[in-house]
Order: structure tokens, then C-alpha cells, then sequence
């Protein structure tokens, strides 16, 4: 068993934030079993509902997408009234991402969802590529992270997992990753889309494959100083091989985000390939990729 | 917005990501028409609904309205697409040979709501846009429904052939910009007479969003309904992004931006917020 | 007249450091003049010869290629003997990227390039991707390159340009431009490789199309904060889409590296399009891309 | 390294980069063999040299070995390369149709180095990486040397035809490793009684690392001199990227670490380090 697995998550292979609609238009996708069992990372969720930025808020560049998209959502309370209920039903393992302007936001957040029935973890989404222009909390320093993961974990049950999400950003991985699991972090989620530009120089950010060697080098660095912290590898998993490159890099499940809006059955994919079952050891061990080598 | 229409597709006709492949490939003026297998699709299709296929290479999905189904053929279910090669997806597309396999995801976005009663409809449709209005001419038809076609294109190459639709409308119109064919003007110099001529109850459109609006306008003014295609960039076309903004006003009248892909792209006339778009 | 140009640097576009062999494998690609009049800044060159990393030192992601070469090159003396008398002979404005493990050895090699005949200017690479690794003087904060260039100005002429190579860091390039300006670089070059792990986990750096919306952000946001600066947009730059994306935010020139390896005559052909008769005005103007569009 | 062989291509033969057209295509085997058109290259081409091509989407090169060059055909002068489809790369290029338009860059890298007298030469190569050896038994044949070829694979698909080469060797012997044809077993089993039957004062080897180290090493033990064409990833293949390090040992005794792309693919056996490889 990985240490996020009795830390309470399954994974290895999660939906990430952002890319899984509101789980309603992924389940004709998500295999036999649907939802079920399924980890999924809900869109940031804000205290009030966002419309979101205007068009083009995702632009194609290669081997990946710029976005800008703005967090809409609806807002707390009408997740908790609609969307939540309706995952909880469809049997996802729902962890709820939060994304606030001040720490008192994101502790609010963490609040009120620690008494919201279904809500298996919180992700922190504190490292969004442009958090300034999309009115988020500033995160310029590691222990600006780590103060909002204390804020959260003091109100949310410790029975139950909260993840700090954190930029690709090599300079700072480590100290952040430490700072945050210091901060009561159960695990970091190591990628973001990384802070870039539109073609047209607008502010936005990258994901896709693209990213996924810059993510990857997080993962293995934290995972060098920090052993013993569970890290989930998102940054361009696409397939068996990317997400076998995280897990034999340290990384104790993968997030997929990009893929999913190029192969909605991205998720199901990986899920039947990763499961258990594939695996020898009493973990979830990478396995071989059936496909044809790419891009080595 | 999930008032006016039938009953969504969620769960009773639910997507499906497929392995197509081209069985037949054909210029036609200046678009290329393809037949595809994508087992599944065709099954589930309703007028109005799109497929998003990947193109090699690109991260974004590609969004085509299907223009036809049939439900046999030699290669079992088919459906027909129509591509106008203008950048990088539509080009490969459109080169792509019979046998090349396209991952192809559908039927996709709401339909056109149709009509409960026998009631007269217009449809307008410009460019390859007016693909998804032969399907919605034929259902229309096995309603009772009396049909009026508009084809428009700014020229002859890019005009949709409107022969297969005599069987199903009542009468058909051809508008170029440029007069090589049929009339002469744009949808917008001949939008109320049009309405009025047809003594449409209902208009349905699709095209550039100069077409939708101006024929929505027509409705409104003739006090009839109207249900736009609304095509806007549709990065997934799954609904799974919200990379397709679509700004709306609710029938709460309250300003909102839903997903085009998933809420649209066929949405009431009068409920698109023309100048946010 | 752009900034740069009018500090001796024509541009607008560049040979980027390492992607243009020691540039007699380039000639037969240059067109028409070869290499005369081209920006040429040499691989990195460090006091004494590298025999450079193991293999595989440069490998296939998409979007774009993960390399740890190691900085292979003959060493100073070796250089100055061989390949800059036959480089200034073809008629390239030789650029000499320097590299060093201390501040004295940047000085060093600055002093002494300063003396030899045909060194048009100095790029300084303090932004590796994995310096640490190549035994390269660390630079963990912006007064650390800004340190090293101040060092390297003393030795160099001032009426020949010192540019700056500066890592597409989004969190620290304003601050790294800004310093490097004051201690005396002409211009800074935002990009160079991005760190990134090869898919075996091993350190690397990213470069290619997948990086050219981070750097194009950097470029974006120094121009914004420092308009006056001149900058170089170098990652990604393969057509005169990409090029014009990061004239456009307000560089002065761009360079080109990874798409040399794929396309050898990329810098003749956007050296020919760029022209300045190409341009309306009195400066380099971006102008339309005569390749139907890509990857919008 | 540059001592030991003619003058070097440098501006006598510079490279070019071309737009390249696929003009036929034939499966041998487990290969496929493309022909190809690339203005300027045939015409510059020495033996050993290989040529630098584009696959759609990716962006390091991939080598082929230069197989066989007709000065002129139907479609003006035209090269042949050997694909074996391993990666995405080489399944990219065994696909691609008559009529594919291919970035071809070439000739690239130092040829084999031909004796100055009329000697006895030993060619060994191993799977599609013989290819190069035919154009050089004709070249060799036409300076008077008699030439000894040898053709091995793992198994009769992997076996370049020997047919053609019959003209120009005065022996051409065959070797599988499952012994499907020709003689059973390795180059490394046969090495030295290959070079004393062919008295062979020159040994060329094309193929894996274990075939050219043995042949090296067989030649050094017969006081023949050895040429190896070796195979190490080239991510551009022109000289530009420092990207494929080969290990040798100097004239001068030192060790070096040259470009396989610029200073090889072609060096003498007994310069290489193998053990660094
Ligand atoms: C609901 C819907 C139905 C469509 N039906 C058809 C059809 O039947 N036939 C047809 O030829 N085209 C159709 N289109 C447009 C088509 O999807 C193409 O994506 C678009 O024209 C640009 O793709 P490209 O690859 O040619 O251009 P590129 O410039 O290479 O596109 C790059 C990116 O921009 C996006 N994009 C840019 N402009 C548009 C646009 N106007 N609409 C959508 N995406 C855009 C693409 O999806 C892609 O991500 C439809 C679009 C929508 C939204
Ligand atoms: C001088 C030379 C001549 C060659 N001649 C031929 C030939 O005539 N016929 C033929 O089928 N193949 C030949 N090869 C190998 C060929 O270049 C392929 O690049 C290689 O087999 C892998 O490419 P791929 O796309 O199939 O695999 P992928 O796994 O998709 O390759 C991914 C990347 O790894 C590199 N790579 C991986 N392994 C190798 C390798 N062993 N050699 C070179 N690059 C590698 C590729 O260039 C590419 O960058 C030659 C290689 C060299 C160096
Ligand atoms: C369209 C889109 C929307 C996203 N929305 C969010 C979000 O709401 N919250 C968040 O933490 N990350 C968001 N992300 C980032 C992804 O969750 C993921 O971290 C990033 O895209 C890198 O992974 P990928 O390459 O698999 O997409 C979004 C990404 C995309 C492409
Ligand atoms: C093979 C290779 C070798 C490089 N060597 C150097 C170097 O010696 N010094 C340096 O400053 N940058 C070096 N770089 C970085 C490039 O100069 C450039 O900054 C970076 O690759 C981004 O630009 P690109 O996407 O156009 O390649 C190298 C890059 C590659 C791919
Ligand atoms: S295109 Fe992704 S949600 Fe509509
Ligand atoms: S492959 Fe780039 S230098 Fe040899």
C-alpha cells in the first residue's frame, strides 16, 4: 500500500481539477463502472460563483493548450446544493478543490465542506498560474502555501485527506512541498498548468504533455528530500508510459487534466491499467505500456 | 436554459468515444463531404447534435455538425460530415483518405428542439453551417411540419446543395453574397421577408453569429420562435473544459455564460447575448 | 532603430547558444551569404574543455526535446584558436556565450574574450537548467546573475553588448531582468532550457514549441515592467508565427535553437522574412506569417 | 579521426536540406523499402553516408542509412533507404504512401574511407544497417578490390537481399541467427574465420555494437585495418546539437568524445571505446 493509499486515497489515477466538467459529463466516459470508486478532483470550487474570463479561454500550442478559463463555478452553496449531491450519488470518491482571495476564504471553504456529507478530501488549489489576474490568494513565497494548508487542516477532519496542489516551479517545489506538509498537508499534488501566455502575450496558463517533464522533475526532486511525503505526479499524463514515468519517479498516483478533454476515456484507460490487479507487489506498481513506444 | 427543449440527452442518450473510420471522401465545391463509421453515434444522433474528432497531433478536438445519418449501409451506420479546410484540423481533415481512423466523439451538445405541433418552420443555414438543417428538414417533415429552406453561402463553392432537401421542404432558397447563384444578398437583407413569406412559427439558423442574430431578430419581430446553432472554439466539445463561454441571459432572466458545447450550441434565439459574444 | 539594434546588436533574429553545432555545420544551411552577418552566439563556452554528459543527452518529448548535453566544448584557449578565427573568417557576428562554476571564472573569460580579434559581444548563460548538476555557478536568487554580470561587464568593453540568458521563470524574471539592466547587461535574453526530468526521471532541460509560452509570458512580463530594456524571446521560436509572437510582446529579437536541429535552415528562412525591407517602418516590424496558420 | 579518410565532405560536399517525395514503396520482408527523391543528395552521396529525415510531430530527426542512389530514373535522380518499424518514427515513415512529401536532410556524416590500392575487403553488416555496404561493394569494386560480402540477421525477414550485390562481391555469404538461411549463428561466432578466408586487408562492419566491436576486433587480430559504421541516437544528425556522444580514442592516444553525427558514423574500429559506448 502506497503512503497516500492508508492515507485514504486509492488512486493511482485521478481526475484534476478543471477538466472533469461537473463529473455528470464524464460518466458516459468512465467505463463500466462509471463513477464509481472513481477519485475526482471537483473544478475550484469559491466561496461565490464565478462566470469565468472571456473567450478564446483556451488556445491550442503545440503538444498542449493555453488556458485562462477563470474558474467558473457556482459557487459553494450551490455546489453543495446540486453538484456535490449528484457526485456523491454517482459514487465518485469526490475531493472538493478550493480556491479563495484571502486565507480566511479558503478556511471558510474547508469549513463549511467538513460538514458537507460525501466530501472524501479537500485539494488546495494554491498555485494557479495567474492567481493575481484571476483575483486569487498571492502565493509568491512557500510559507504563503503553507499558511493557507494550516488554516484549512484546522478546519477540516484529520481523518480525512487535504491535499496542497503547487506550482511546477523547481526553484521552490521542495521547500513548498515541505513547508505545506509541515503546514498538515496529507500529500502535494505536484502540477498546475505553468504560468505562460496566449499566442496574443495574454496572461494563461500551460498543460498537456508539454508540461509533463517539468512536472516530472518536481516529482522526483521533492521525492529525493521528502521520501516519506506521498506526492501525486499531474502535468501531461496521457498515457501508461507518462503515468508510469511519475510513479517510477516517486510519485504515489497521477492526476490527469488535458488528456481528459482530448480522450474523455483517458481516465478509464489508465484506471484498467493501473488497477491493483496489474500489479505484482502488494502496491500499485507501474506496469508495462501495451501500446507501441512514443515519444521516448 | 433546459426549459424549451425535449428531455436532455444525459442519461438517455449518453456519448460515446469511438474509433471511426472513412468510408467515402468527396469534393463538393469547395468542401469536402465524409462518410465515417463511428459505431454508436449514428444510433444516438438528433438534428443539431455534433461529433468532435481528434486531429494527429493537436491537444484540441475539432467540432463538426453532422450533416446526414444513415442508419445502414455497407459499412452498417455511417454519418456524414462536411469540412471546409481553412486552418490546421479542418486541413488535415479534410485530406484525411477512405480508411484513415479518426477517434471521433458524439452525437454531442443539445439538438434542436423541435415543434410539438404541425407549425410552419423557416431554417437558415450559411456555409458548411447549414449542414445540420437537412436532418432537422427531414424530421420536421415527419412531423407535418411545413418546412422553408434558406441555403445561403457568400459564394457558389461554398454552397451546400440543397437538392436532397426538395424531398423534405416545401421550398427551398439559394442567397449568395455575390449572386453566382440564387439571389443575390446575405441572410440579413432578406431575414423578415423571408420569415413573413414562410409565416414561420418557429426559425431555426446556423451559421456565423451574423446569421443567427439576424435571424433571430426576424423572429422576434414576426413574434415567432427561434433555436441558433451557435458555433463558438470548443477546445473539448465535451463539456468538460468550460473553454467555450457562451454568454446568455436566463429565462430568469438573469445574465449567464453557459458551456456552448453542453448547454448550446442550439439555444434560443433571444437568449444569446449578441454583443458579449 | 529597436533598442537593441541601436546597441549594436542587429538581430532580429539570433542563432540561440548550443543549437548551432560550431557553426560550420550551419554554413551549408545559412542561404545565399551563409554566414555572413548572422547573430551567432557559440555553444557555451567554459575555461577549460568539457567532454560533456553520457547519452542519451538529448531525447524526443512532445512539443519538444529534454537535452543534458553538459556544455561540451573545446575550452577557452582550443576556442579562441580554432573555431572563433574560422567563425569571424565566414563572416558571423560571433556572440560568445560563456559559462564558468565561480564569478572569477565569468570574469576571466570575459577579460580574455575582450582581447581577441572578432568578438562582436557576450552572452552570459546563468540561467542553466541544471547547473548544479553541470558544476555551474548557482544561481538561486536574481542578485546572483546580476553579481556575475556586473563582474563580466568590468572586463568588457562597454561599447560591445553583454546579454544576459535568464531562465523563463515566471516568479523571478522581472526582478532578474531589472537587476541584470543595472548591473550593466545591454539586453537579456528570456529562455534558455526550463528544468525538466527526462522520462527515466533523470535532470534535464525542456526546449522546443512546448516551452515558447512560458518564455513568451517572461518576454511579456519584462517588457511590461521595463519597457525600456531590450529583450531577446528565446524557446520555441520554429516559424514566423512564433518569432513575430514574441516581437509582439515587445522583444527586440529572438533566437532560435531547437529548431535547428529539426529544420537546419530555420534561421535563413526567418532571417529572409524578418528582413528589414520586410518591414513598413523605420525598425523591425513582425510581419504576416506566408504559412497557412498553425497551432493557434 | 579526419586522418584516415579523404578529404572531408565539408565544403566540398555540402549537405543540403530538401523536400523530399516518397516515388516508390516495396515491403522486403520484415522492411520496408522507400524510395525517395531529395534534390542534390543522390548527387553529393559517398557510401556511408545517411540521410537525416522529418517525422510529422516530432521533433528530433531520424537517420537512414543511404541504401542505394540512382542517378537517374523517371523521377530524376533518387535514393533508397531500409525502414524497419520500430518506434514511432520508423512506423511514421514505413507508412507513408507514394506521393508523401518527406524533410529529407542529407548526405550526412564521414562516408567509409576507401583504400588508395586495389585490396581485399571484408564487408559485414548486420539487419537494414547492411544497407550501406552495397553502394560501397560497388564502389570498392570499381577501384579493383575484390570484395568479400557478408549479410547476417537475427532471422530471414531481417535479412537484407543479398541478389544485387553479387555483381560487385566476388563472395557473398549469409548468416542467420536462427540459421532460417544461409549459415546459422552471429558475426561474433564467424568474425575471424570471415576475415582469414577473405584475407581480407580491410574489414567494413555495419550493424549493432556486438557486430562492429567483433568485427573490429577480428580484423586487429588478422594486422587488418577495420572501418565501423556506428549507430548511436542522432537527435538532429547535422553536427548541431552535441546530442550523440561517441566515445574514441585519438591519434594522439586521448580520449575524446566526438559526434557520431559529424565526426562518425563511419570510424576506425579500433578508435572506438567500446566499453564507454
Ligand atoms: C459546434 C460546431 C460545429 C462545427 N461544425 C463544423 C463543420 O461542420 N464543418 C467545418 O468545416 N467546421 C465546423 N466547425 C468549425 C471547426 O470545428 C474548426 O475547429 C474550426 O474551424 C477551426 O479548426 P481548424 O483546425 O481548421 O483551425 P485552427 O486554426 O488550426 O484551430 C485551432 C484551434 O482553434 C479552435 N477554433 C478556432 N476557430 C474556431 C471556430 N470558429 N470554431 C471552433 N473552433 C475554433 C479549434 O478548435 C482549435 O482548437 C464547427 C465548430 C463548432 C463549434
Ligand atoms: C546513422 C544511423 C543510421 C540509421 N539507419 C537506419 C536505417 O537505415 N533504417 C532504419 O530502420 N533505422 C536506421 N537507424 C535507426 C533510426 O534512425 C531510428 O531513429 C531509430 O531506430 C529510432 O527511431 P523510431 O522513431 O523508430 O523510435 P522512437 O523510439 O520513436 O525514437 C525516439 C527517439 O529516439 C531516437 N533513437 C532511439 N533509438 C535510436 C537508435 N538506436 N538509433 C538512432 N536513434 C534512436 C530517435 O532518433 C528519436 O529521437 C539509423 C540510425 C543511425 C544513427
Ligand atoms: C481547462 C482547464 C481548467 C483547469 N481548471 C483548474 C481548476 O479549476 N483548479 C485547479 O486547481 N486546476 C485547474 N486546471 C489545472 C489542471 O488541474 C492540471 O493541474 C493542469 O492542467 C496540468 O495537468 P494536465 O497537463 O494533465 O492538464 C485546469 C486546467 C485546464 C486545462
Ligand atoms: C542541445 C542543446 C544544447 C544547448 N546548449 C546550450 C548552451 O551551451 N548554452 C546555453 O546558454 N544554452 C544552451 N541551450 C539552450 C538554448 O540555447 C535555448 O535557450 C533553449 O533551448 C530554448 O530555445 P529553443 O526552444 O529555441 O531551443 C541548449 C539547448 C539545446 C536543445
Ligand atoms: S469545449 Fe470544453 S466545455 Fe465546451
Ligand atoms: S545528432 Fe546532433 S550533433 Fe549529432
Amino acid at each position: 500500500m502506497s503512503a497516500l493509499t492508508s492515507a485514504g486515497l486509492p488512486g493511482p489515477v485521478m481526475v484534476a481539477s478543471g477538466c472533469g466538467g461537473t463529473g455528470r459529463e464524464l460518466e458516459p466516459y468512465a467505463g463500466p463502472e462509471g463513477l464509481v470508486g472513481l477519485d475526482l478532483v471537483t473544478r475550484s470550487i469559491t466561496l461565490d460563483a464565478r462566470a469565468g474570463g472571456p473567450g478564446p479561454r483556451v488556445v491550442e500550442v503545440p503538444g498542449g493548450l493555453v488556458n485562462a478559463v477563470g474558474l467558473p463555478n457556482p459557487g459553494l452553496e450551490h455546489f453543495l446544493a446540486t453538484e456535490l449531491p449528484w457526485l456523491v450519488r454517482a459514487g465518485a470518491r469526490v475531493l472538493v478543490s478550493i480556491a479563495g482571495s484571502t486565507m480566511g476564504e479558503y478556511a471558510d471553504l474547508a469549513r463549511r465542506l467538513s460538514r458537507a456529507p460525501g466530501v472524501a478530501g479537500l485539494e488546495v488549489n494554491v498555485g494557479a498560474p495567474d492567481e493575481v489576474g484571476a483575483g486569487l490568494f498571492e502565493v509568491r513565497e512557500p510559507f504563503h502555501s503553507a499558511s493557507v494548508i494550516a488554516a484549512v487542516r484546522r478546519e477540516f477532519p484529520s481523518d480525512r485527506p487535504v491535499l496542497a496542489k503547487l506550482r511546477p516551479d523547481v526553484s521552490r517545489i521542495v521547500e513548498g512541498a515541505r513547508s505545506c506538509h509541515e503546514a498538515g498537508a496529507t500529500a502535494v499534488v505536484i502540477g498546475n498548468a505553468v504560468p505562460a501566455a496566449f499566442p496574443d502575450g495574454r496572461a494563461g496558463g500551460l498543460s498537456g504533455p508539454a508540461v509533463a517533464p517539468i512536472a516530472l522533475r518536481c516529482v522526483a526532486e521533492v521525492h529525493r528530500a521528502l521520501p516519506d511525503l506521498p506526492t501525486v505526479g499531474c502535468g501531461g499524463v496521457h498515457d501508461l508510459r507518462s503515468a508510469n514515468a511519475y510513479l517510477d519517479a516517486g510519485a504515489s498516483a497521477v492526476q490527469v487534466g488535458t488528456a481528459l478533454l482530448h480522450d474523455p476515456t483517458t481516465v478509464a484507460r489508465l484506471r484498467a491499467a493501473l488497477a491493483p490487479a496489474a500489479g505484482t507487489g502488494p502496491g500499485r506498481r507501474p506496469v508495462p505500456d501495451p501500446r507501441p513506444e512514443e515519444n521516448r | 436554459m433546459a426549459d424549451e427543449r425535449e428531455p436532455g440527452r444525459g442519461s438517455v442518450h449518453p456519448s460515446v468515444h469511438v474509433d471511426g473510420e472513412v468510408v467515402a471522401t468527396k469534393r463538393v465545391g469547395g468542401y469536402r463531404h465524409l462518410t465515417l463509421t463511428a459505431p454508436g453515434v449514428p444510433e444516438r444522433f438528433r438534428a443539431g447534435n455534433f461529433v468532435a474528432v481528434s486531429v494527429e497531433g493537436h491537444v484540441a478536438r475539432r467540432a463538426l455538425w453532422v450533416h446526414r445519418v444513415r442508419a445502414s449501409s455497407a459499412f452498417g451506420p455511417t454519418l456524414d460530415v462536411v469540412v471546409e479546410a481553412r486552418g490546421s484540423g479542418t486541413a488535415w481533415l479534410a485530406a484525411q483518405p477512405v480508411g484513415a481512423r479518426i477517434a471521433i466523439t458524439g452525437p454531442l451538445g443539445r439538438p434542436f428542439a423541435l415543434p410539438k405541433d404541425a407549425v410552419s418552420c423557416l431554417l437558415v443555414g450559411e456555409g458548411y453551417a447549414a449542414a445540420p438543417l437537412f436532418p432537422l428538414a427531414e424530421r420536421l417533415r415527419e412531423r407535418g411540419c411545413a418546412v422553408s429552406l434558406v441555403v445561403s453561402a457568400p459564394d457558389e463553392a461554398r454552397l451546400l446543395s440543397a437538392l436532397e432537401a426538395r424531398r423534405s421542404a416545401r421550398s427551398v432558397t439559394v442567397l449568395t453574397a455575390d449572386g453566382s447563384v440564387g439571389q443575390r444578398g446575405t441572410v440579413a437583407d432578406h431575414a423578415d421577408d423571408l420569415v413573413r413569406r414562410s409565416d414561420a412559427d418557429v426559425v431555426y439558423a446556423a451559421g456565423p453569429h451574423a446569421v443567427l442574430r439576424s435571424a433571430a431578430a426576424a423572429a422576434e419581430r414576426a413574434g415567432a420562435w427561434s433555436q441558433v446553432a451557435v458555433e463558438v472554439p470548443t477546445p473539448c466539445g465535451t463539456g468538460l473544459c468550460h473553454g467555450c463561454p457562451l454568454p446568455v441571459v436566463g429565462e430568469d432572466g438573469v445574465e449567464r455564460v453557459v458551456r456552448a458545447c453542453a448547454e448550446g450550441p442550439v439555444v434560443r434565439g433571444d437568449r444569446v447575448r449578441w454583443d458579449d459574444l
